[in-house]
């Protein structure tokens, strides 16, 4: 299906990149041919951003050729890069909250009328045309701010498209949206797949290399490995050559024999803005996953439940009492943690070190005699976490900015595990994460729900729900829509409760 | 919509209204001017208000007060210049509504002042010169902490001082002049960097009272020995007094602020009442130190 | 002109959800206005109150007053909302200002310039001020607390060395002090200051919301990183941003001047807390991003009304600055619990 | 007590690398020591300058002068370091301390308590300004520029009102002067203020970088909304840190009305600005999240070396301020490269 024409539409060779401490990339070489998606793949840290931040004129190589139909060029910055035609979706949203959707999409290339004044109604024009061309339900006059993260990736896409690009490339587009979501995407890129343009597209979503992509390179620390034709491999195949070791086949858990008092109790749930009389039931051992589309409240739930929005009506009892909770710090001291879907604002400190970052939630345990932090517990917690969850880091002391972004979501996850919770809320847990260290998230938190925990797993990857949940509970426009048991529950079954209320998802 | 004829009282008694727009509100020295006017106001059963800017460079400040007591319509205005040309416009707007202006502390530069009640600051100025002259035998280094350099009194108290020296005292070399805002830390921190650069040093001259208790605290942090070194200061205050009858300070010179305010408000009220005016009042200084600080002449002029 | 196209269309709760169609688009402008009006409405006691606390205060001459004390720090602060909506600050404009000042007294006294080219050039030589913070800022990447620190203590030392420490007046040029004083209505005392304040504000409006300026100043101060990579080029628009605050400077040091007809070389310090103060209380954040004029104007007008009508009715000065403290954060407070309810 | 200590240890060049094994961290901690002598490498070039253009500079004398004029100023910075590096600002620092001697003028003179006992309720009085500026910001929400601005003049109103704008002198307890003033190094007049000073510095250091208020003023600083969500009671940190800023502001209050012998009630304005600089040329961040103890010491004593070298070397008043002005900018500028290349 691809045309293949005598010279790539992109080629780079020899590349090599190095941060103080780290050699991000080595070496590398990669060439994309004319209409085709290359999938890029690799570990956390393997170097993908680095590589497609090198493109984008962010980062200068320390060595490498670049050639576009054959010609060599050196990019000289964002500006650059869009001029030649490469076009970017970041990995870490680059947005401004403070403007609208459309003064987002349109920055640097606003038209003035009379020459000097900006028309943001043309401005909103321009941009209702693109989402109606794209498909996209925004709403051009609104502020960033107020997106949830899903709309701000919709955002960021729509930016991306609305150049007139040649090479499209796609740093884990898909992170942060659920399989509705994903099929518009995909639809999006094959509408803009011709024998002019090719696409650069990054996932750690092994089951959508097969349906979106045509070869896949992979990287591993930060080396050049191997380029695949995706018709002629399968997904196992790939995964070795990226973690360089086969991992263990899927189960799926049963449900867990409940009876026991629950550990964590909602009832009435019910926010100004969405959620409707929400309530369910954790237990000891167990993980409760929960499912539902873009805006269907799940976030929401988890929010109002540790204090972080306000509730307007809602009765939550931990361990057979009745709670107050009124702010994240409530909810903390009565042993529920909730890790936020939003890592970059709500998430990490990307300003401090991954110690720092790893006993955030836990300090108090650090607190020695004489009230003196101990900061040689802090030291070896910190290790201890880069070693269990192999983040990839040059010294604990790294800042959080410098980690590639699973390996930021590693730090996070780290944050939680690090903390002894007795309900712990994971929101979009994985999001960013590989395949060999999504495994191994999954197991540490099968082992901390088999050692008593509550575990409530938030995620827009069903796949992941059905792995990894005893039971599951759909929402659909701030209601919950049904709580299945594992054994009850298919991907069809889940998007149907889904969907009850939706005419149309909230995408199309 | 102007209300000419300003015989109307501020805030509905039938007392007649004076504002005073003073250089200052914060200092003693100030305050001890409210102290007169408050006296006078008594005593010739007039309402008065007395406001001044935050610090002496303030001259938008000033101009922004004296417009706002102009809007209050007042039966006379006391009016002591930052800067006389500054409020010129709003001075000849007092003068078209009728409202007398009696300037206080230092003259105003315009005919318009029916009369100024002040203290000669470079008469002043020469005697803290002739004292400190006379206290080191009329040789060696002396030097300055001056308040400030751009308005008219701390100008006159350096100029005074320094044309005294010029013109009498051959044999005394002013090394320094520093101005410390009259705060008295800084001006305390920048006399220890005088005394550091100059150990030879025979006298120090402070022009006010910030200033003159700054360097006494010089004086005191750096443990010279007073006899080697004499200062001289300017107006009061209970430091300053201390200082002097510690030994610390030599004496000092003080004006009498209590009597500029007492005859401001006095001349106001004669303004008012139509009476003539002498060109200026002056209210006089006096020199002090261990020998009379404790005459009741003197502690009549002194403030705490 | 309407009171909502002075506010800035980022104002987002104000123009959220009316994109689809009219009549909710109507609805929302109006809602629109009202928010304005909320924001104004702590002036607005503030006026009524000294209204009825004494009969010298609701009077055309003092209400004249008002807006002249507040003519030149409201300019100071027009320019500085551009600076602090990019995240930005600058300290130095208020002895950046008086240094103006004492170059207007350069050109037309010393030099002997004809007026309109000594104000033009005091204008252009804030600019120039403005562009050396600019440059030192967004091309040396020193902070800007720090680098138009370094400028504040500059100007002062400047405007001092060059003046002699002595005021300069403006003998030769006569006129000069009509720019900010001319009566220009007949039979009130309305100087051709606040008409010049209000041009200001209309200008500074529409330079905000509709150019590309404004639009770039609230999308370095949202997300620097993120505009740098769209494209922008965000070390051409900071010195664009803190020039444009320097020609708000220079005029300002041109009509403060002109008010006291003579260049006052001290001074000024301080200055700049106030018209920072009014920013902030017109809701614009310190972190960057959001603002808008009509609250700089807002918050300088409420500085100026509480001033002067603490003093009309004759409360003692040291009470005075314990009033306004108490007023600026009760205003504060009820404006952000409105913004919250939003 | 070796320089790294003072430094806060999560400050990640200085400790990168460091943690596996022991050779590379005793070079790590080489390096880091070598970091913060560089960053004193402005104070040193400034020093060495002025003992060559004047003998009478780098005396014993004049060194301890140099201290004394930082010890207030220093002490206000120290506390105001940990709201900075929050995200906040103190603005109330400078009046508040002013405040504060006016209260130990109360305590001592007017109502004869014993020096003790007025000591101990100055500074927490101090932490009661503080905690009121917490409660201002962290409750009610008001953005701390705008919370310690109100203070600022209340505090600065109240300071008159209360004195009867007249200084306070505190003839019951003579030995109040001590605090500040007291030698207590033989042959050399080392005050106890400056002791004070030092054992304030190692205090400030040991509890930004090793207890839980200075690890929560970082993260609060660096992402207020995740250190939240994390289970931190923010609200509660930022009173804290607020209160603790008090108190430095209590001490600095004795310690000035101490040098002075007297409550002075005017005054005061200004004076933090100059903490801020301090501050902010040590290299803390005003967008919260970096800073250290050290930089601040090293701000202030570039600051207080600065304007004591200058006199010694009789530069005319009017290009002291421009000369602090360029050496601050020349000064911040080089701190910057320097960190940018480590
Ligand atoms: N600015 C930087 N400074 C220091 N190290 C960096 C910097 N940027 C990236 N690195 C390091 O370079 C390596 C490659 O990072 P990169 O972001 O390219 O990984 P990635 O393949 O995109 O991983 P992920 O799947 O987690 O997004 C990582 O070890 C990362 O820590
Ligand atoms: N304060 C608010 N004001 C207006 N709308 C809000 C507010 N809070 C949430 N919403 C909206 O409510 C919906 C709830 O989103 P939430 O994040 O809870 O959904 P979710 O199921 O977690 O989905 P996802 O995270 O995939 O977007 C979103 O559409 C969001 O825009
Ligand atoms: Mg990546
Ligand atoms: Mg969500």
């Amino acid at each position: 299906m691809s045309a293949v024409a005598a010279t790539p539409l992109l080629e780079l060779d020899g590349v090599s990149k190095g941060f103080p401490g780290v050699q991000a990339l080595d070496d590398v070489r990669l060439d994309l041919r004319h209409g085709e998606v290359l999938a890029l793949v690799g570990e956390n840290g393997a170097g993908k951003s680095t590589l497609m931040k090198l493109l984008a004129g962010i980062h200068t190589p320390d060595a490498g050729t670049f050639r576009l139909n054959g010609r060599e060029l050196a990019i000289e910055g964002p500006r650059h890069a869009q001029e030649l035609g490469i076009s970017i979706i970041h990995q870490e949203f680059n947005l401004m909250p403070d403007l609208t959707v459309a003064q987002n999409i349109f920055i640097g290339r606003e038209r003035r009328s009379a020459g000097v004044f900006l028309d943001d109604r043309a401005l909103n024009r321009r941009a209702r045309d693109l989402f109606d061309h794209l498909g996209l339900a925004l709403d051009p006059a609104e502020p960033v701010s107020r997106l949830t993260v899903a709309r701000q990736q919709m955002v960021e896409i729509a930016k991306a498209l609305s150049f007139d690009a040649k090479v499209l490339i796609m740093d884990e587009p898909t992170a942060a949206l659920n399989d509705a979501e994903v099929d518009v995407l995909f639809e999006l890129i094959d509408r803009f797949r011709s024998p002019e343009t090719g696409v650069i597209y990054i996932s750690h979503r092994m089951e959508e290399l097969s349906r979106i992509s045509d070869r896949i390179t992979v990287l591993r620390d930060g080396r050049y490995i191997d380029t695949l034709d995706t018709a002629a491999t399968d997904q196992r195949e790939v995964i070795s050559l990226m973690v360089g070791r086969e991992l263990g086949g899927e189960q799926r858990p049963a449900p867990v024999p409940s009876g026991a008092e629950p550990v964590l109790s909602v009832r009435g749930l019910s926010t100004k803005h969405l959620l409707r009389d929400v309530g369910f039931d954790v237990h000891a051992g167990e993980i409760l996953g929960f499912a539902g589309l873009m805006g269907a409240g799940r976030t929401e739930v988890a929010r109002a439940i540790v204090g972080a929005d306000r509730r307007e009506s809602g009765v939550i009892t931990v361990h057979g009492r009745e709670a107050d909770i009124r702010n994240p710090a409530d909810a903390a001291r009565l042993g529920i943690g909730y890790l936020s879907e939003d890592r970059k604002h709500l998430g990490v400190l990307l300003e401090r070190s991954v110690r720092e970052n790893v006993v955030l939630a836990s300090l108090r345990d650090y607190v020695g005699a004489l009230g003196f932090v101990r900061g040689g517990r802090i030291e070896a917690t910190g290790q201890e976490y880069v070693r269990k969850l192999r983040i990839k880091t040059p010294s604990t002391g790294q800042l959080v900015r410098n980690l590639s972004g699973g390996n930021q979501q590693k730090v996070v996850i780290a944050k939680w595990l690090a903390k002894d919770c007795d309900v712990l809320i994971f929101d979009e847990p994985t999001r960013g994460i590989d395949v060999g260290a999504k495994e191994e998230i999954y197991v540490l938190l099968r082992e901390l729900a088999d050692q008593g925990k509550a575990v409530v797993m938030i995620s827009s990857e069903l796949p992941e729900v059905l792995r990894l949940a005893n039971r599951i509970a759909v929402m659909a426009e701030g209601r919950l829509t049904a709580v299945l048991d594992n054994a009850d529950a298919t991907q069809e079954i889940v998007m149907d409760h889904a969907t009850r209320f939706s005419a149309e998802g909230t995408l199309l | 919509a102007s209300d000419t004829g300003g015989e109307t009282a501020a805030s509905g008694g039938d007392k007649p209204y004076v504002a005073l727009v003073s250089k200052g509100f914060q200092h003693q020295f100030w305050q001890a001017v409210k102290t007169g006017a408050e006296q006078a106001a008594d005593e010739y059963d007039v309402e008065i208000t007395f406001e001044g800017p935050d610090t002496e460079a303030d001259v938008e400040q000033q101009i922004q007060m004296l417009q706002t007591a102009l809007d209050k319509s007042p039966a006379a205005i006391g009016f002591a210049a930052l800067d006389s040309q500054a409020a010129g416009p709003l001075l000849q707007q007092a003068n078209d509504q009728g409202v007398p202006v009696i300037a206080f502390d230092s003259g105003v530069d315009s005919d318009i002042p029916l009369t100024t009640a002040a203290t000669d600051n470079l008469a002043a100025a020469a005697a803290a010169a002739e004292h400190l002259a006379d206290a080191v035998g009329h040789e060696g280094k002396v030097a300055m902490v001056v308040h400030d350099q751009t308005s008219v009194t701390g100008q006159q108290r350096r100029d005074g001082f320094v044309d005294y020296m010029d013109a009498n005292e051959p044999g005394i070399e002013i090394v320094d002049i520093q101005y410390g805002g009259g705060d008295q830390a800084k001006s305390a921190d920048l006399a220890k960097a005088i005394l550091s650069a100059n150990p030879d040093l025979k006298g120090i001259y402070g022009s006010n009272e910030g200033s003159a208790i700054g360097v006494v605290q010089a004086v005191k942090e750096l443990g010279i020995d007073p006899a080697t070194l004499a200062v001289v200061g300017f107006d009061s205050g209970q430091a300053q007094m201390d200082a002097i009858r510690d030994g610390l300070m030599l004496g000092a010179i003080t004006q009498n602020p209590v009597g500029i305010g007492y005859e401001t408000v006095k001349a106001a009220v004669e303004a008012i009442d139509g009476k003539e005016l002498p060109e200026t009042i002056d209210t006089g200084f006096y020199w002090y130190d261990t020998s009379n600080i404790d005459d009741d002449e003197i502690q009549a002029v002194l403030y705490e | 002109m309407s009171p909502t196209s002075l506010t800035t269309s980022e104002n987002g709760s104000a123009a959220a959800g009316s994109a689809l169609d009219a009549g909710p688009a109507r609805f929302a402008r109006l809602r629109g206005s009202l928010q304005q009006l909320l924001a104004a409405a702590s002036l607005i006691v503030i006026v009524v109150f000294f209204s009825f606390a004494s009969s010298h205060f609701f009077t055309a001459n003092n209400l004249v007053s008002i807006l002249t004390a507040a003519t030149v720090t409201g300019i100071l602060a027009l320019g500085t909302t551009f600076v602090i909506i990019t995240g930005g600050i600058d300290l130095s404009i208020g002895t950046g200002m008086v240094f103006c000042g004492v170059m207007a007294g350069v050109f037309l006294t010393y030099w002997g310039w004809p007026l309109w080219a000594g104000v033009a050039a005091t204008v252009l030589f804030g600019a120039l001020l403005g562009l050396i913070n600019g440059v030192n800022v967004s091309v040396l990447g020193i902070p800007p607390f720090i680098a138009t620190l370094g400028m504040m203590l500059i100007a002062a030392g400047l405007s001092l060395v060059i003046s002699g420490t002595k005021p300069i007046y403006f003998n030769d040029t006569p006129e000069f002090q009509d720019i900010m004083n001319l009566s220009i209505v007949p039979g009130l005392r309305f100087p051709m200051g606040v008409a010049i304040f209000v041009v200001m504000i209309v200008a500074a409006a529409l330079l905000l919301s509709r150019t590309i300026v404004g639009r770039y100043a609230f999308s370095i101060g949202s997300n620097e990183a993120a505009t740098a990579l769209s494209g922008v080029n965000v070390r051409r628009w900071k010195l664009t941003i803190y020039t444009l605050s320097g020609l708000f400077v220079g005029l300002a040091g041109v009509l403060s001047a002109s008010r006291l007809s003579s260049a006052q070389p001290t001074g000024g310090m301080g200055l700049e807390l106030e018209a920072i103060a009014a920013v902030v209380i017109g809701g614009t954040s310190l972190q960057g991003g959001k603002g808008s004029i009509v609250g700089t104007v807002i918050g300088a007008l409420i500085m100026a009304t509480l001033t002067n009508g603490l003093r009309i009715i004759s409360v003692p000065q040291e009470w005075q600055s314990v009033a306004v403290g108490v007023v600026i954060l009760i205003a504060v407070y009820l404006d952000m619990l409105r913004r919250r309810r939003a």
